[in-house]
């Protein structure tokens, strides 16, 4: 059975990415998990200057799911091209650098930067981070800051160009073909829902930055969702994400419409997820003769 | 690829046992993590099957035992995870992840002076090895061990016989009457520190307590190790929820699943920690 | 201690409330549940002609989280009007007629149909429905459309005027403010998250509507922080619902601001929900010298 | 204020047994709901604390003993929710919302002419009770079962002595080799069925059986009653999720768990109906 899959000319040997924000730059999971089952990784969201992160506590446990408000805490985009990416460029699977800024000459000046790098495999422009006061998600609630960002992208940048979405918006396909628009090779989506939790016996909110992004089993029926509109909206892969912790979701977002599919918070929960879901997913299709992964790439919706 | 150090296993429960009150103690077969685990890491356990809870629960060992290939660990029930692992029994499989910290390298400290070990509550249970490697290395090891009642007492039984152990109860019901840190203090002013030999101290447990031995050991020019918790989504590295904030050299932010859990006291700013 | 609390004018003993279209009209409620225990009960979305509903399946349990996909079936406002109403009025307990409209117009309409009721004690514009092709979550999702039929309503109906929003937006605070300046008296939040689900062995959508509005604790995190932003952003009372079904639960979204607090989903798991979540309010209260519900509302913004 | 009719017990499980295969049995102390059921009613059960799985899962009343205040519950694990179930022990207690649903008025029906059965799978559940009551009206009781293989079926033994029990097999490892609506057709066909006397009917199980039960019925002009299952989320009529086409007088839905699980089969359009 063919795994392989195609994201707007990045080719996969698997469907399954690791999510940005959840690998790290791999040093840590590399420990723990077996890099070689995963299709890609997307590295931890990278800004120009290394940002320190916000105050503690950063996460919170809520039904079925996570907030964050890590606040994309990252050393830097010169550290992490100089240092992090001819490391992680050694196992020999495809990186993409997962990128987020504050205004479109940063995005650019960022884009730049790592076309310089020759271990960068594509580029995944973030405009929808919740945890950042400047940028962040703003770029994508609005489909002409999110045409402006990626434009300012594609300038620099020749490679295959991945815009992520959040679902914090009431028309995510308006947002999708604005990217599509500009230049954009294939969408990731989804990022985490704006979020909170108060602690009853404190009286305060969990988070140290009062609001985070939730994440996890709960948000799935949502990203399908986002997934089944922009599949259908726009021409590009997408990649689906949000809750997967199995081969049935995973199965799930490519029948929905995905090409490929990321797992975050499962791989928090258990760094062996990426093999147990290829493998399912391997299976799945074996029993029913299915032979390629692109015969179930939106069945649900023929 | 992969360049594994740290396990997911799925491992036999051997024993579930009641210690007392609301303390529970476990042992579980897991050769991998008993071969290679080191005094004051922590192991991570998945709690089933149901996305709610969604997160594994961090855990100290309180028991490392290569020969048997088992570790044990030991807690207090506070919340929905550790309630459900109150109801497990032996004969089950459980999840468990690990060994995971920087854990402590007995070899590396000064025992020459002694070495003081200053819990509060669960905060005894990573102690348990440590005091044991330090024994075994024939330095004179005192256990200063508080809690609220003697009800919230772990199994001072599991301190390797040689330890001095100096027991304070908030409510007089064993022991010295009043905090843990009044009882170090007491001790400290009756013995006397002199300007040559300072022993090194490791201390585990709440904040407020964490604080005032920091304090104390400042004042008496003693090196201090912490054992810090913090809410933890991964607890091997890769999410960056764990942060403390960092003081001296680094700036930001540590990691205490993985920088962590054991710290010198002068690396971090224990007044802005959480909890 | 005193649970009373006020929704701009309408005054309620305690402050749970029913959730629209999860207590029907109170005939099967009442065979099963003490409808005493609620502060006022939010009828089922009802609409000027009556509505058959969706085809099914219409519900798909999700992790933490239930879709549905009823699509307004109501028997339209005239028998709620001259059967429904007078019975459920017998147990004395502030009734909100919830209403759904495809165009201003209707809404109007349908309003001025309400207000000749004198069981009525407050009406709540669902402008956020998404399970309906017209109108429905349209309103909710635009400032100018949220303006505007909540002032058809106003122009008609004199009580208490409740606007109900939808979560599925980027900017929560604008459509509140709207429905604030055309005359609302108080918002209810959330409606339910736009979701869907797959069947991985049909390959199909699971909802015969093929999405559906996600509910339950999974939302828990996304409703709150929407009532946090939106408690901020106006002066009128807030009435938070998403995933409430315990008293912490219900502490949470008072201390974020929410004046009462409405219980949907977790009435179908367990119709003595209102009785614990109030029981428990009172005891969370008294066991810190807490007299009034007024000390809690919006303490963790203090 | 409240007209209860419906009780929301915590129960005690009295005993949970494997009736084989992955058929369980369960019976529950609850006076409440065994001292007012009627046959075929069913109860909505709540799986725990954890929100995931979420709903509680409806079963239909296999047993009703008002004298002894017990109800039982029968089904298959075929998910996440009937797999915890089976796991549940005697003594533990559980939460319970009944009786729901219309269920049978055996006075009202028509049994001169005896009472037809038909079961698929766990369909034959809800049928013992309206089978023991049918019987002590003297009435003739033929029940006609199948599933898929000898491993499938319920306990029968459950069945009241007196009815005639007819069993089929898809695979022939008990009974009649194939499909149990073929083996009421050679029934019919040999027994002959004549201008009057016509039996009711009474049929729960598999979507496609209920079509061919009602295909046959209708061609012998028995009057048929089905029991419905639909996705459920409240189970006792507030939430209008179980929606089933209605054929006939009324337009647009029923909802199963108030107006059904039993319905004339001419008032429900099983054509459209899901599963
Ligand atoms: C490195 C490390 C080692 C630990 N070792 C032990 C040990 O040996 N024995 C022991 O009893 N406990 C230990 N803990 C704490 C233990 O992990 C928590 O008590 C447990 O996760 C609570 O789970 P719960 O589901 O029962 O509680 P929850 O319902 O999740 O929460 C109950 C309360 O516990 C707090 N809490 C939740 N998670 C954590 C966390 N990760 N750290 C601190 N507080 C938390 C919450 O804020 C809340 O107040 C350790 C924690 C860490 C980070
Ligand atoms: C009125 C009524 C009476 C019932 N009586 C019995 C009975 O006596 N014995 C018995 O074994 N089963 C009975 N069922 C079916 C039983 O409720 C489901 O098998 C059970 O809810 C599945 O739960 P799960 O968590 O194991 O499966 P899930 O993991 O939720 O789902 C597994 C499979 O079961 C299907 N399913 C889920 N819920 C329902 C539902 N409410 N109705 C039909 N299919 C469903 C799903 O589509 C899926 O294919 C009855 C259902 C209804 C509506
Ligand atoms: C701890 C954490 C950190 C994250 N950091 C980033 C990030 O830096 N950049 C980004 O684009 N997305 C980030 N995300 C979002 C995830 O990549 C993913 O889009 C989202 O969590 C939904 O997938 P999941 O439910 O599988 O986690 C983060 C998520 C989590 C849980
Ligand atoms: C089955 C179902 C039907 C609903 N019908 C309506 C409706 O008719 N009108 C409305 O305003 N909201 C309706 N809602 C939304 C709820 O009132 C509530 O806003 C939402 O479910 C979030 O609260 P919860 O998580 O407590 O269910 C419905 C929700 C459910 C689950
Ligand atoms: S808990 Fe994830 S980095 Fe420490
Ligand atoms: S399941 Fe809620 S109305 Fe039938």
């Amino acid at each position: 059975m063919n795994l392989t899959t195609d994201l707007g000319g990045l080719r996969l040997r698997n469907p399954v990415i690791a999510a940005s924000g959840t690998f790290g730059y791999g040093e840590d999971y590399i420990k723990a998990g077996d890099i070689s089952w995963f299709g890609a990784v997307s590295i931890k969201g990278t800004t120009i200057a290394p940002r320190a992160g916000n105050p503690p506590p950063r996460t919170c446990e809520t039904p079925s799911g996570l907030l964050n408000s890590i606040g994309l805490e990252n050393p830097g985009a010169k550290v992490v091209i100089e240092e992090k990416l001819p490391w992680l460029a050694q196992f020999d699977v495809p990186i993409i650098a997962n990128i987020s800024a504050e205004s479109c000459e940063e995005f650019s000046e960022l884009a730049a930067m790592f076309a310089r790098s020759p271990h960068v495999s594509a580029l995944e422009v973030n405009v929808s981070c919740p945890n950042v006061k400047a940028g962040g998600i703003a770029f994508g609630t609005n489909p002409d800051m999110c045409y402006e960002s990626t434009k300012a992208v594609r300038q620099v940048w020749q490679g295959p160009l991945i815009v992520k979405l959040t679902p914090n918006v009431a028309d995510i396909t308006s947002i999708a073909k604005a990217a599509v628009e500009a230049g954009a090779d294939a969408l990731s989506l989804i990022n985490t829902l704006v979020g909170m939790a108060i602690d009853v016996n404190t009286m305060r909110p969990v988070l140290g930055n009062i609001t985070g992004g939730l994440s996890g089993p709960a948000i799935k029926p949502v990203a399908l969702r986002c997934v089944w509109e922009v599949s259908r909206a726009v021409q590009v892969p997408v990649i689906g994400m949000g809750g997967i912790s199995s081969a049935q979701d995973a199965l799930e977002f490519l029948m929905a419409g995905a090409t490929a599919v990321a797992v975050g918070t499962g791989l928090l929960v258990d760094p062996e997820i990426p093999r147990r879901v290829t493998q399912g997913i391997r299976e799945y299709c074996e029993a029913r003769g299915i032979e390629t992964l692109q015969e179930i790439v939106g069945a649900a919706r023929r | 690829m992969s360049l594994q150090q740290i396990y997911d296993v799925e491992a036999r429960i051997i024993s579930v046992s009641n210690v007392r009150g609301k303390v529970y103690k476990m042992a579980i077969d897991a050769p991998e993590i008993a071969g290679t685990a080191k005094p004051m890491q922590f192991v991570n356990v998945a709690l089933g099957d149901s996305t709610d809870p969604l997160l594994r629960r961090p855990f100290s060992l309180s028991g490392i035992y290569p020969d048997r290939g088992i570790i044990e660990i030991t807690w207090a029930v506070v919340g929905r995870g550790t309630e459900i692992m109150a109801g497990w029994q032996a004969g089950q499989s459980v999840k468990v992840l690990g060994p995971l910290g920087n854990g402590l390298d007995i070899a590396n400290l000064c025992l020459d002076h002694g070495l003081i070990l200053v819990a509060g509550g669960t905060g005894l249970a990573p102690l348990f090895p440590p005091a044991s490697q330090a024994l075994a290395r024939k330095a004179e090891v005192n256990v200063f061990y508080g809690a609220r009642s003697a009800d919230d007492l772990l199994d001072t039984g599991d301190l390797v016989t040689g330890c001095r152990l100096h027991l304070a109860t908030e409510d007089g019901s064993t022991g010295f009457e009043g905090l843990v840190t009044d009882l170090l203090e007491a001790h400290l002013g009756v013995q006397g520190t002199g300007d040559n030999g300072k022993p090194t101290v490791i201390s585990c447990g709440p904040k407020p307590m964490l604080k005032q031995v920091k304090h104390i050991c400042n004042r008496h020019g003693f090196p201090l190790l912490v054992s810090l918790e913090e809410r933890m989504a991964c607890g091997y590295g890769v999410c960056q929820g764990c942060a403390v904030p960092s003081a001296g050299r680094k700036s930001g932010y540590y990691r205490v699943c993985t920088d962590g859990p054991v710290f010198w006291a002068d690396d971090i700013d224990l007044g802005e920690c959480t909890r």
